[in-house]
């Protein structure tokens, strides 16, 4: 049994039953307090589960919501606090037997997420969009997700004032596959992530209650797509397993930069074979790429965010980038550097054509969320762009402009839910004209977040736009911030055509109203402009921390 | 026999599975194609165990399973739903939003 | 003593603010307000120059600096006067004639509502005017140029209600520009050469720099001069400023500002001393508008067209006469006053005989005026006589001196300017007997105008008759008195320089051929009009004529290369910005959208196509990093 | 720690945009009021900031510094040269006759719901505008500068989309379509530009490490700042298609007519006589301090671009059937002038292009508000529409002439002090090219009296009979900037005793003399 068999939770006790008789015992140490933050959110989620079975329908709405809610901030405290303690920083290292690393990256993106998460709570618990139907307030979920459209079954569950309150803890459970994602420190606990987080996804996407057969058609594609792409994965950790004999991080690191000190005889054969790595590698790029979003991986990203329930679809936005980018970079960082120059090519053309590709296509959409969709794909390019510097100003630059988008995005989909007619939202271009003339707030505030994603400074998109395009030009990839300027210009194309519809142009007389939301979309879309303005005007304290927390442990 | 030759396999039949995924139209049948491929993981990761001499590999592959086994449940749920209300399991017929 | 020229400048200039700003309010009293101020900046002159008669001939130029102008680096412009004998003597013509023609416009003007901005106009124009003989430097003498320019636009389209009026203004200011532009150009060259464009230091250093500089400056300043004084090429413009009011036409485009350009010539001399290619071209400049004009003159029937074509061959000679250097600048000079006198005397009489007959400028509609308007004739005729230059009055004095002076050039050319002076000399007598003729003698062919007004021809009020007068005398005695004993040659000799050059002919010879010349035109005059009928509408007339009457095609010409031409150019690249500048941006902008949606058709829907995307994706992915290692 | 003045004077007009707009919908004339107001005092800080400015002091003076963002190198630097000086004087000095000639260009039309406050709008962001044009004159630090230079473009989009110039040929909905067109023109093409720079901005952190001038210009001189020629080009190019996009330059003109002929007269009044301003004067500041061997080396190219602009720019005008576009072709042919003079690299040149920004900032107003006030009362821009109009309303003719002369840069008013300091600058650098610029003064006269003979002269075209004369407040915003030109065109020392010493600084960072003259050279 060679020690680097032994090297993880998961197989420890695959040790113990391999190992000779006369090896002693060791329980596994798992240091529950830097593990926390997903400890109370999954905590939680089982038992929001177990709300859904004993608590009376009445009051599971207000319970859900406030377990949600609770957890959320408990988790981000518990973040903070680790990070108050330093492990951020000087404390950094690999927990829980080396499956997940407690570092700064890992709670920078897990605090991000956090946070992102509760305010998308808030859009979920939104109850006066939609009109009461049957004297009950209604989210923009489905009465009784089983039931099929136009049925009398749907009839009878909305009639009964059902609502589906099991999307709260199917949010804990992604945020906490989420929280998990950016931080696994070994392949399985990264593929575990993936499957823990994307599930419930799935589930969130098919349950809208407006548009049902669009929200169901979402969920198949994602579904499906995910499905395959996580096999792809998986293949890929299997041939990574393959190449080096091991899946935590740190083995295969020191078997791709050569640095491992004693081979074990029986991995000669495959330890040298490069051939496994490259595939290997590539094909857990091609996982994550589809996460992200990423051209040629992003064909699902416009179906899904177009048909998912429009909170979902922010959450979503916001909450998996972070996540799965902050997968990509640990992987790329601390796996793969030896890889840098094999891969650097190749991630360069996918950046281009991602931050192109998006762009362009944008330019002709005539959905609010399939335009948000590209212009998600577009930004997945400019990330990327900073991915590729591979410099630690890369790593927090990437971190930083994560934060600033991922606050964006959910702001936007929040105003998304506002506007709306007799068919709910009213997602359709045309429908947007002159709505500056007709809530001028509303429309102000949407522009605001245009202007971010359009990175006009003084937004936190600029802000985080220079940061990550400074990253890349010290990194020596001028040619990607040319690109990205470009695109940039493009992508600013239609985010002013928005903006032109909604304030120069007339407004229809059959236009959509725009509902009054309650203090928690409110709240929802208050954070997003702040958070923008703030990030845009004086982003040096963020930058700090990003900065701070740029380093993975290895 | 030479151990390698179940890599070989393993390769086959993801490639079998991905094709699947390509080709077919219903909905069931595409995800047992994506299961196939999952299944081609697990072999590859078998044999590796067994080429290593360490058992991660077994390990991982029940955790593959498990997972497996999640992705059913939700997947057969979205899909039966989807089902019910077109009475079509067919992936092309899922088509509304496009472009 | 110097610190009265700013009040030269200030008087007029005062006027002209006030009336212009000053509103309805002012109508009344405007135009005595106006005149005042003239006379005030008349008798400053008159001052200045008795103070400067009391120094001795090398120390009478007078300087004065204001302020400094435009201070920058390297660059001195400074507001300052330098009143030297030359620029005495154009003080004085601007101050007594304009003064003159103030109070003559009084009773012309009188039934224009407008009367008032009229008068605010003519002190405008004095001030410039003055500002432009008495700067110290090219560049304030630049400003003075350019607002003379301006003035005459603004009195030019003084009846803007006329679109021939304001054609004529704006052409009269863009054929300026041209010239402008040749003036601003000179100075730069001479920034660029001695490092300064003031009077002293440049016309002193013209001896340390090479003749080609000194050509090119004196080429530019000659552009800039034909455009000012109407000279080839740039002289289509002073026939029709006609349009403008006749006071104007007294003033402006006869007696002060289209003389410009002989003084800046002259002002220059020592630069064009220095660059004999560029005086040749100033000669035969002046020789071909000599004729030019005259020609011009001898063709129209509008009585004021005919002397503007008359004015135009004048300030040939006078041009010619600077471009003969030394020999010539006193007598340009000496040619420009008398000229000054009798041909605003002229102006003022045709303006006399127009108020008399409705406003009517046809000749042919004219005829045995004398009876009617007796002073108008009388006067007219002593500038008649002075022009043709009858022995004895101005015009025979300082027109012969530059005939004279034409053959003293010497050679070859001395011959052939000579022949082109007496020549101009002969036709000069030829088409103003006929304008004498046409006007004042023959029966009446007086006809109705629009309204189908019968013509009442009565003499005009004493306001317009008691300036002709005084012209008239000007026309009479200027030329005796300057010549008796030399006197103006004394005068200006200090400033210009003089040489006699080498006469190959006496002068009396000259005279006596003048003469001769002069006989002849007036004869042929008299033979095709004072013997016979004058037809009271213009005979098709011979190819020449025909020419002569649309100034010999020049402006047509014009239209058709210039107007047209620019046209045209305008058009095609107005056309060019719409579809080839923007077309290039708002095509790349249509192409990403055409681009756009071609890749928007591959999102087509179908779950399985994205797999594909996405298995070609990890394909390549993979294919792409083992090449890269393969590498 | 002195008062921070220019910080004020910046701040005050974003306060008052911020007041402005929160007045109720009904209390409309109120927000004009405050609105002047707030502009008022602005141009009194600017007018303290001109007398504490001394031209002999330092090169920047009245500075601030503060840190900003660490990361990206950014300081909150702010300090003034003569340049900046006079062009932040001349915005101070134009807002409130923008103001108030825009008085009823936004009042509400009947059809807008009580909930749209345009009329509040329009004035908060002419002085948001003002406020960003400030800051970016005193801006000395290069991302600072950026970061304004960009975000000025979305106030001044609104104000171009969103308040059309209701003189219009053509339906409601064509004028609609029309702005929203210029609007999008006028921002793509300011943000390519401006992307483009942010390439170049990142590139020179890159390369230097700081974006502050001071520390930039230090580095330099110590030796521990040396860009490679093709590095140093690249930059000077991004950073000088930002500028050319927005001087505007030819072929990157075509936004302008659009905008200017869209836009009410006041807000294009706003765009050429202010915004345009930000553009050449970054040439001065930033293309010729950072990169002044790139500077050098592009000569050639741009001063044959400026005067394409010049001579391309006059003969559209002349070819216009539009006032407001016409003028806005006629301000293209200028900033060619003011291009030219800055890179003729000659004192007298770089002197004169300054003067010619204040200059033409002041002709132009003048011009093109009398001729928005023509056209308010005509209810049309084409010209064909029409005639006579001196008869009925001689003071605006004369007016709207002087405007014109000013133009054509006549002597004795101010343009023609700038546009022959330029003339003398370039022709004493570059012969030829001074020459042919001559040829612009020819054109302009064409373009303007050719306007002027159309609309004013002739006889009275039935329309314009009984068309009012100026009325009081109109003329309280021609007469001031009229009597402004006069001054200027007499007695422009007060302007060129602080220009001069910034130019020689600019001369010093590209180590350019000016040619001596010949006599001189001789001896």
């Amino acid at each position: 049994m060679s020690a680097t068999a032994v090297h993880s939770l998961w197989t420890m006790a695959g040790g113990v039953t391999s190992a000779a008789p006369d090896e002693k015992f060791k329980a596994p140490v798992i240091e529950y307090t830097q593990l926390t933050p997903v400890l109370i959110v999954i905590g939680v989620a089982v038992l929001g589960v177990l709300v859904e079975a004993f608590v009376p329908r009445r009051a599971r709405y207000y319970t859900q919501v406030f377990l949600a809610v609770a957890a959320l901030v408990a988790a981000f405290a518990a973040v903070i606090g680790l990070a108050a303690a330093g492990y951020g920083t000087t404390k950094a290292h690999i927990a829980a037997m080396g499956a997940i690393a407690v570092d700064g990256p890992a709670l920078f993106l897990q605090g991000t997420i956090l946070l992102t998460s509760l305010v998308a709570v808030f859009t979920f618990a939104e109850r006066r969009l939609d009109p009461e139907s049957h004297g009950s307030r209604v989210d923009s979920f489905a009465a009784q997700a089983a039931s099929v459209p136009g049925s009398d079954s749907e009839k009878a569950a909305v009639k009964a004032g059902f609502t589906t309150t099991e999307v709260f803890p199917l949010l804990l459970f992604a945020v906490a596959g989420m929280l998990v994602f950016p931080a696994a420190n070994d392949l399985l606990t990264l593929f575990v992530a993936l499957e823990v987080f994307s599930l419930p996804l799935y589930l969130l996407c098919a349950v809208a209650r407006r548009k049902r057969l669009m929200s169901q058609e979402a969920a198949v594609k994602y579904f499906l797509l995910g499905a395959f792409s996580s096999a792809f994965l998986l293949f890929g950790i299997a041939l990574l397993y393959g190449y080096a004999g091991s899946v935590s991080y740190a083995q295969i690191a020191t078997v791709v930069d050569g640095s491992i000190q004693q081979i074990d005889p029986a991995l000669a054969d495959t330890m040298g074979n490069d051939v496994l790595l490259l595939i290997g590698g590539a094909m857990i790029l091609t996982g994550l790429l589809f996460k992200v979003g990423a051209v040629p991986f992003h064909m699902w990203t416009p179906d899904v965010y177009q048909g998912a329930p429009t909170p979902v679809t922010g959450f979503m936005a916001a909450a998996t980038k972070v996540a799965a980018f902050g997968a990509l970079l640990r992987l790329l960082y601390v796996v793969l550097p030896g890889l840098t120059w094999d891969l650097r090519p190749v991630m360069w053309g996918i950046a281009i054509v991602t931050m192109v590709g998006g762009a362009i296509v944008a330019i002709t959409q005539t959905d609010i969320k399939r335009l948000l969709a590209y212009s998600s794909i577009a930004h997945a390019g400019f990330i990327l762009a900073g991915v590729i510097a591979a410099t630690p100003q890369g790593i927090s630059s990437v971190l930083f402009y994560l934060a600033t988008y991922s606050f964006v995005t959910v702001g936007a989909f929040a105003v998304v839910t506002l506007v709306r007619d007799a068919g709910g939202e009213a997602t359709h271009l045309s429908k947007w004209a002159g709505l500056g003339r007709r809530s001028p707030l509303v429309a102000a505030v949407f522009a605001v977040f245009l202007l971010a994603f359009a990175g006009i400074p003084l937004t936190s998109g600029f802000s985080g736009k220079f940061a990550v395009f400074k990253a890349a030009a010290e990194g020596g990839a001028s040619g990607l911030v040319v690109v990205g300027v470009i695109s940039s210009a493009i992508a600013a194309f239609f985010y002013i055509r928005v903006i032109v519809l909604m304030f120069f142009s007339e407004p229809k007389a059959d236009g959509p109203t725009v509902a009054v939301p309650s203090p928690l979309t409110m709240t929802t879309i208050a954070v997003g402009v702040a958070v923008t303005l703030v990030l845009g005007l004086a982003p040096q304290y963020f930058l700090d921390l990003a900065s701070q927390a740029g380093v993975f442990v290895r | 026999m030479n151990p390698v030759n179940y890599l070989y396999l393993a390769a086959l039949l993801f490639t079998i599975g991905a094709a699947g995924v390509l080709i077919r139209r219903n909905a069931i049948v595409v995800f047992m194609c994506v299961e196939l491929m999952l299944n081609a993981c697990n072999l590859a990761f078998v044999t590796f165990s067994r080429m290593h001499g360490n058992l991660d590999g077994q390990i991982i592959a029940f955790f593959t399973m498990v997972v497996a086994a999640a992705e059913v449940v939700v997947g057969l749920a979205i899909i039966v739903s989807l089902f019910r209300s077109r009475h079509s399991a067919s992936v092309d017929d899922a088509s509304l939003m496009k472009l | 003593m110097e610190n009265l020229i700013a009040l030269l400048v200030a008087a007029p200039l005062l006027g002209a603010v006030v009336l212009l700003c000053g509103g309805r309010r002012l109508d009344r009293v405007g135009h005595w307000l106006g005149t005042a101020l003239a006379g005030a900046s008349f008798v400053v002159a008159v001052v200045l120059f008795t103070d400067m008669l009391g120094r001795s001939a090398d120390d009478r130029a007078l300087h004065q600096k204001l302020f400094s102008w435009i201070p920058v680096e390297g660059f001195q412009a400074d507001v300052a006067f330098q009143l030297d004998q030359l620029s005495m003597t154009f003080v004085l013509l601007i101050t007594s004639v304009g003064t003159l023609i103030h109070i003559y416009s009084i009773g012309y003007m009188e039934h224009d509502e407008r009367r008032r901005r009229f008068f605010g106009y003519l002190n405008l124009f004095v001030a410039a005017m003055l500002i432009l003989v008495i700067a110290d430097n090219y560049l304030l003498l630049y400003v003075g140029w350019e607002g003379v320019g301006l003035a005459s636009y603004l009195l030019i389209g003084f009846w803007q209600h006329k679109p021939s009026a304001a054609t004529a203004a704006k052409k009269a200011f863009l054929v300026n520009r041209v010239g402008d532009m040749g003036l601003s150009i000179a100075i730069m060259l001479m920034f660029t050469t001695f490092g300064t464009f003031a009077f002293g230091p440049v016309l002193e250093a013209t001896g340390e720099t090479s003749e080609g500089k000194l050509t090119a400056i004196g080429l530019m300043l000659l552009l800039a001069a034909c455009g000012k004084s109407a000279q080839v090429p740039l002289q289509s413009w002073l026939g029709d400023a006609m349009e403008g009011p006749t006071p104007v036409s007294a003033l402006i485009h006869a007696a002060t500002m289209v003389t410009a350009g002989v003084y800046l010539i002259v002002r220059s001399g020592a630069i064009f001393n220095g660059a004999p290619d560029a005086q040749l071209v100033v000669v035969v400049v002046g020789a071909v508008t000599l004729l030019f004009g005259a020609i011009v003159g001898c063709a129209k029937d509008d009585i004021k067209k005919a002397l503007a074509g008359s004015t135009m061959s004048q300030i040939g000679y006078m041009i010619l006469a600077a471009g003969l250097g030394p020999i010539g600048y006193v007598f340009a000079i000496m040619h420009l006053v008398t000229h000054g006198f009798f041909k605003a005397g002229l102006f003022l009489g045709a303006g006399s005989v127009m108020h008399g007959m409705n406003d009517e400028v046809d000749m042919r509609r004219y005829g045995g005026l004398r009876k009617y308007m007796p002073v108008t004739f009388v006067t007219f005729g002593l500038g008649y006589l002075a022009i043709i230059g009858f022995p004895g009055l101005s015009g025979f004095f300082s027109k012969d001196k530059i005939i004279e002076a034409a053959f003293a050039k010497g050679g070859t050319e001395g011959w052939i300017l000579g022949a082109v002076t007496l020549l101009g000399a002969a036709i000069t007598a030829f088409y103003m007997t006929r304008v004498m003729l046409m006007t004042f003698f023959g029966e009446k062919r007086w006809q109705p105008d629009a309204e189908g007004h019968d013509p009442h021809p009565h003499e005009s009020p004493k306001s317009m008759t008691i300036p002709m007068i005084v012209l008239a005398f000007g026309s009479v005695f200027a030329g005796g008195f300057f010549s008796i004993g030399d006197r103006f040659l004394h005068w200006l000799e200090p400033v210009t320089g003089h040489s006699h050059g080498d006469a190959p002919v006496s002068a009396t010879t000259v005279t006596a051929a003048t003469m001769v010349v002069l006989v002849i035109g007036v004869a042929v005059a008299w033979v095709m009009y004072g013997r016979k009928a004058v037809p009271a509408v213009a005979p098709r007339g011979s190819l020449l004529t025909r020419a002569a009457r649309r100034d010999l095609l020049q402006d047509d010409f014009n239209h058709v290369v210039l107007v047209r031409g620019g046209e045209h150019l305008t058009r095609s690249l107005v056309y060019v910005d719409h579809s080839l500048v923007d077309g290039v941006v708002n095509g790349t902008a249509a192409s990403m959208g055409g681009l756009s949606g071609r890749l928007r058709k591959l999102q087509n829907g179908y779950a399985r196509t994205y797999a594909v995307s996405m298995f070609g994706g990890t394909a390549v992915l993979i294919a792409a990093t083992l090449l890269m290692r393969a590498v | 720690m002195s008062f921070p003045l220019l910080t004020a004077t910046a701040a005050l007009p974003a306060i008052g945009a911020v007041a402005t707009a929160a007045v109720p919908a009904a209390r409309r004339t109120a927000a004009k009021w405050l609105a002047l107001a707030f502009s008022l005092g602005t141009l009194v800080l600017a007018g303290i900031a001109l007398a504490r400015f001394e031209p002999g002091g330092s090169r920047y003076q009245l500075t601030e510094s503060h840190a900003w963002i660490k990361d990206f190198g950014v300081r909150y630097e702010l300090g003034v040269d003569g340049i900046g000086l006079a062009l932040m004087a001349l915005t101070a000095l134009l807002i409130p006759f923008v103001i108030l000639a825009g008085w009823h260009d936004a009042d509400p039309l009947e059809t807008n719901s009580s909930r749209w406050r345009p009329t509040q709008g329009f004035f908060a962001l002419i002085l948001m505008v003002e406020a960003m044009v400030v800051l970016s004159f005193v801006a000395t630090d290069v991302f600072l500068f950026y970061i304004l230079f960009e975000a000025m473009l979305i106030p001044m989009y609104f104000l171009i989309g969103g308040f059309g110039d209701r003189a219009h040929s053509g339906s409601d909905e064509n004028a609609a379509a029309q702005r929203s067109y210029a609007a999008v023109k006028f921002l793509l093409y300011n943000l390519v530009g401006g992307l483009i720079m942010l390439a170049a901005v990142i590139g020179l952190y890159v390369v230097a490490g700081t974006f502050s001038l001071s520390e930039i210009a230090a580095a330099r001189a110590d030796g521990s700042l040396t860009m490679a020629t093709s590095t140093e080009r690249w930059l000077f190019l991004g950073f000088f298609f930002a500028f050319a996009v927005k001087a505007p330059l030819w072929p990157l003109h075509t936004w302008l007519p659009n905008a200017m002929g869209e836009a009410t007269t006041p807000v294009a009044v706003l765009i050429t006589a202010v915004v345009d301003k930000v553009g050449t004067f970054a040439m001065l500041r930033f293309c010729l301090q950072l990169f002044p061997e790139a500077s050098k080396w592009a000569t050639p190219v741009v001063l044959v671009l400026a005067l394409i602009s010049i001579i391309y720019g006059a003969l559209l005008a002349v070819g216009q059937r539009d006032i407001k576009r016409l003028i806005a072709y006629a301000s293209i042919s200028h900033f060619g002038f003011i291009i030219l003079g800055i890179f003729a690299m000659t004192s007298q040149g770089q002197s004169g292009a300054t003067l010619y920004m204040v200059n033409h900032g002041i002709s132009t107003a003048a011009l093109m508000l009398v001729a928005g006030f023509l056209i308010t009362r005509r209810g049309s821009r084409l010209i064909a529409d029409y005639g006579g109009v001196q008869k009925v309303a001689p003071v605006l003719a004369g007016t709207f002439l002087i405007g014109g002369l000013a133009t054509l840069s006549l002597p004795g008013l101010a343009p023609f002090v700038s546009e022959f300091l330029v003339l003398v600058g370039a022709f004493a650098a570059y012969p030829a090219v001074g020459i042919i610029a001559t040829t612009g003064i020819v054109l302009a006269a064409i373009y303007v009296l050719v306007l002027y003979q159309r609309t004013m002269t002739g006889p009275v075209k039935a329309e314009v009979q009984g068309m009012a004369d100026l009325k009081v407040r109109e003329l309280v915003v021609v007469v001031p900037l009229i009597a402004l030109l006069i001054f200027l065109g007499v007695y422009p020392k007060p302007l060129t005793e602080i220009v001069n010493p910034a130019v020689q600084h600019t001369m010093s960072d590209v180590q350019k003399k000016d040619p001596q003259p010949e006599v001189e050279a001789a001896k």
